[in-house]
């Protein structure tokens, strides 16, 4: 058992995959010698070598079709894109590519590659370093997307994400990397791709989250059980498949639902999990499916103010238990 | 190449009676195609094909019957299982895909399968096919740029048709050739009448060793004539002047080799008729074969969506 | 009034819309001499020019980069992206840059663009010539998407969108393009972004739909109405921002909710408008809020028996109602 | 020049202080980015900048007080209003803008405002910067073929100062310079030594001239020195030599002119002091005024996400 932060724990998970198979290789854009912008390969170029922490030109769709050519053979590529925010010249080889791989070759390839991805705000990171960019992954049949937000929960999910078979989208909230810390365990574990977590048990309403927001729901949760309100708050780590049992299960017991979300709301996980719930819960439901995230306007300004503003707090999310739990 | 020809033919009357959805042809790319297999090594390099890589899987091996299952969507069809248009998927015995209709895609996938095997110290090559139009393509750039900093034994084989449907070369590049990018990336390009069988195989020859020997990749372009419309859903003469087709048409290159084998006495009329005559008859009897054969279950479409076993290594 | 398929109604309103405007132009693969691979731009290359009907090469992310380059310097371009499946390597483009334009420059620099997508399965597409995009670009602020699916709705929208001065995501349902005919009034006219239409009025429960499925829906509404069943139909029509009113009027008044759609369920258009309904209409609900769409697998064989196995159709719409009315 | 590196340079100390989230320099890079800018004519062309064009935001009149305002986060940010990092957004005065952080996005885009001057008949140019790291984007290659192919007014001018981040040229591309990579797409591509005015200067013009006539498209690569570490959140001691730190100090073009000058007899010691001086007083003036200036409200946030008139034109 150690303590760990975020980025200490996926470093760790990083490194431990790489000496247990050699087919491990990394690749990304100053993961080398500079160990990654937020140092997630800190020191492997020199316990791996050039071969295997490949530092690669300013391309992220080629990173991510290099990784997914290297997976079809033999490797297990751990292709780090740098920030969420530069995903996106790289959609076509992950949705388009990647995630129809073994289902376009009814079987015959398959790409075992996992996709890092720093997202997330809160980090004075402007329009274009604080973005989250789960939603179309989550969408996209063939892709697995995990989120955890614990230096736990990310070693577990990491170790399987490396050793899983198909493409895994790992997300990493960039302002859990140094502010969560936790026990993990020094020895090899994993934990299942698609099982959400309850992370604070209650009676009263169940709050969903994941990521950065799963810390600010269980502060808001401590803040309510001062005021008597009992708050169940869900992790739901894996972001596809979602967990649909443990939703339905939390919820249904009880009756109340607040979802809590930093991504924009429209047509995003949230939208999901109460379509889980409003299909599955409906007899069970004492109050309407609620949804708590930012504005809808792009995420999110520089300017500290606002970019305050715009995040969901604890005291945001205080206000919406108290509210629900009125009803 | 005739028999090629023949089942390409066959393919597109097949979709005039409504049997194939779609088809695209090589019928023009042939010589290209298959003298560049030819210098490769099937048991161990990797092929990386697009749609119009007809020729090619037949030169890989893959016999008329499996070519049909893609066209016609059989349950048997080796590439994908009729999930994919016709040349989609992978091939069950040689190590050649095309996961899918989009264009480019291929090239960084064929560094990565390059880099993987330069990692494991296997001397395979990669051979990634392409046509002019996905030259445009950022993914182009992208791999080329990859494979020339890591010198990977990957040849980019493009065969420039001239036209990405109905745009034509000089809307495509304010250049005259694909090839002479490469120096931007550090590596050989080269250019190649692809309707000369000997030319493009020598070139790939040359480029095969370089890439076996570690020093890298090579850019090949032939020159082919896409001698039919882009797929059975177009109609060039919306866009081809009828000297463009006329010129077009003097360019195919079963007709230039049958020439030459003929000038050079290695070939004779009635020889030639026989091999023809040959070809049709092995594609009557897998049109045959294959008519006869059952179409997927819909219970198979929920195969193979993500690993079934979990998917731990 | 002339009676048009969605093609024709498309193909008249560029052409009149470059004959108002000389700042629209169109840019895309085989838009010129070819007319487009689905001829909705034939015959504007003879009379607009080649300045005005720009043959690209092949590589969407420069098509959407430089009409949002010539739109932010005076133009209205109009980008063809062939078809939805090759979107993605303009991802980028699109919902990286284009959509936050106006907000990241403070108001400054405006995109006046629009963006053709041809989508939607039941053509014999296969994995790559049949997928649904709409999912990210629904979900990302600053951008509208708009979907008709009568030629009707596909004028009046598509004037409007390329007068916006914003992006545009405009989608094409390929399967309706000769399908689905209708009159179009030959005079201008324009249909505001942001309003769904009850396509059929109904007092048991409602449908809510869009593209392809509409006219589904549709079919399956009047199939019910055999059986004693009144079904409302609302065509959402635009999918961001989504008509949130119409749907809580609707479902409100008639208590139970089936939303029907081709793309994935997960995460996507029906999850937002379940979610929506699952907040706004709680109390007014008489039964679960219900979603048909296709199995979570990729988006579409080219198989004929499974591509059909794979969409919802009429008769899998009118069992969802049966089932829905019954509770 | 000066009164940039006096202004670059309290920008980080901002930084240091807290007061400033993060910074990027242009220190190295000046002497090309205003000689650059000086070729051009700010009152009709277009400039696509890059996060790292202090000195060129500068030389198109944006006062040191604008500056600060962006890297300070206060309501009166010219380029975004705060919402963005600084340098990002569109310029009130000079059509300057930088719509975002993602590299190479702006090579399209600037493809695309020369396509409409030239549907304008405008002789208006646009110049588009980016650094050696941008050119390995797909994007870059696209951008660079289409303009190429319509012979568009564009100056494609590349800040090559062999690193992104850390990341050194031979493990970005493998040929030696980017501007070898322009006889692919038809147009010139230049080097230039980026620390000499004289000589940036004479390759912008040659290419406005060029680009004013009709001609199309430039590529002008010219090498800099990234001074100062990436950012003020990277310390590139991790991944740069020593020697590799000293020989790059020698290139500081601030240092270069101010000899040059000198040598000629058109700068004296005390002069050159002067010049310090005054700067040094402008920023600290600057620094004053800005750091009393207010934030922006949490209102205005909600500002300009679409078109509030209902956007029709
Ligand atoms: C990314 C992408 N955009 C557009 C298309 C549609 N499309 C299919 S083939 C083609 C032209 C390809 O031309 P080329 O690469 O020259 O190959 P050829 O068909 O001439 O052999 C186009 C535009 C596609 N498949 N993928
Ligand atoms: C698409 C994208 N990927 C990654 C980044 C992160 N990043 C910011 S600057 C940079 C290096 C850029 O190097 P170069 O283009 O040479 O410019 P320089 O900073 O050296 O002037 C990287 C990788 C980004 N901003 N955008
Ligand atoms: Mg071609
Ligand atoms: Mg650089």
């Amino acid at each position: 058992m150690t303590e760990r932060t975020v980025i200490e724990a996926v470093r760790a998970t990083i490194q431990a995959e790489m000496r247990r198979d050699s087919s491990v290789i990394v690749l990304g854009e100053d993961v080398g010698i500079r160990g990654g912008v937020f140092l997630a390969t800190d020191g492997l170029i020199d316990e791996f070598g050039e071969d295997r922490v490949i530092d690669t030109p300013l391309a992220e769709s080629s990173i991510c079709g290099i990784a997914l050519g290297a997976a079809v053979n033999g490797m297990r590529p751990i292709a780090e894109i740098q920030f969420a925010d530069f995903v996106w010249p790289a959609i076509n080889q992950l949705v388009g590519e990647a995630s129809k791989v073994r289902y376009g070759t009814n079987g015959v390839k398959t790409a075992p590659m996992t996709v890092r991805v720093p997202y997330g705000g809160g980090v004075r990171g402007g329009l274009y370093h604080s973005q989250s960019i789960e939603v179309l992954f989550a969408h996209t049949p063939g892709l697995s997307v995990v989120a955890p937000a614990t230096p736990f929960d990310a070693k577990g999910l990491l170790a399987t994400a490396i050793r899983t078979n198909d493409p895994v989208i790992f997300l990493e909230h960039k302002r859990t990397y140094r502010l969560v810390k936790g026990d993990v365990p020094d020895a090899d574990y994993t934990i299942p791709i698609g099982k959400a977590e309850i992370k604070r048990p209650g009676t009263d309403l169940t709050i969903i989250a994941y990521g950065l927001m799963l810390h600010y729901a269980l502060q808001a949760a401590d803040m309510a059980a001062a005021n008597g309100i009992s708050v169940e708050v869900l992790d739901l780590r894996t972001l596809r498949p979602l967990d649909e049992d443990a939703i339905v299960e939390s919820v249904s017991r009880t009756g109340k639902a607040l979802i809590v979300q930093e991504d924009t709301l429209s047509v995003s996980i949230s939208s999901e999990v109460a379509a889980i719930i409003g299909e599955r819960c409906f007899f069970d439901l004492d109050g309407p499916i609620t949804r708590l995230g930012p504005p809808e306007i792009p995420p999110m300004p520089f300017s500290p103010i606002q970019e305050a503003a715009f995040m969901p707090s604890p005291d945001k999310i205080l206000a919406a238990i108290t509210k629900l739990a009125e009803i | 190449m005739v028999l090629s020809r023949h089942l390409d033919e066959r393919v597109w009357l097949l979709n005039r009676q409504g049997k194939a959805a779609i088809a695209a042809s090589a019928q023009g790319h042939e010589a290209a195609q298959l003298a560049c297999i030819e210098a490769t090594d099937p048991s161990k390099d990797h092929y990386l094909i697009y749609y119009r890589q007809f020729a090619a899987m037949m030169a890989l091996g893959t016999e008329p019957e499996e070519m049909l299952r893609g066209f016609l969507a059989k349950t048997d069809d080796p590439m994908s299982g009729a999930r994919q248009f016709p040349l989609h998927g992978a091939h069950p015995r040689v190590d050649l895909f095309n996961f899918s209709n989009v264009i480019a895609t291929q090239l960084p996938q064929a560094a990565g399968v390059a880099l993987a095997d330069k990692l494991k110290g296997s001397d395979a090559v990669t051979v990634v096919f392409f046509g002019d139009g996905a030259s445009s393509q950022g993914d182009t750039h992208e791999a080329m740029n990859f494979a020339g900093i890591h010198k990977l034994p990957v040849i980019f084989f493009c065969e420039n048709n001239r036209y990405a449907i109905s745009v034509p070369l000089e809307k495509q590049m304010g250049v005259e050739s694909v090839a002479s990018r490469a120096v931007g990336y550090g590596f050989p390009g080269v250019q190649v009448d692809g309707t000369d069988v000997g030319a493009v195989y020598e070139v790939t020859n040359v480029a095969i060793e370089r890439a076996r020997a570690g020093d890298g990749p090579t850019l090949i372009e032939a020159s082919v004539e896409r001698l039919l419309p882009h797929t059975t859903d177009d109609d060039h003469t919306r866009y081809r002047s009828s000297e463009d087709i006329v010129q077009m048409l003097n360019r195919d290159p079963i007709r230039i080799l049958a020439e030459l084998l003929k000038r050079r006495g290695q070939l004779t009329d009635s020889g030639d008729e026989e091999i023809h005559a040959l070809a049709k008859k092995r594609v009557n009897l897998a049109t045959d074969t294959v008519d006869a054969e059952p179409y997927p279950s819909v219970e198979s479409m929920f195969d193979h969506v993500i690993d079934s076993s979990g998917g731990h290594s």
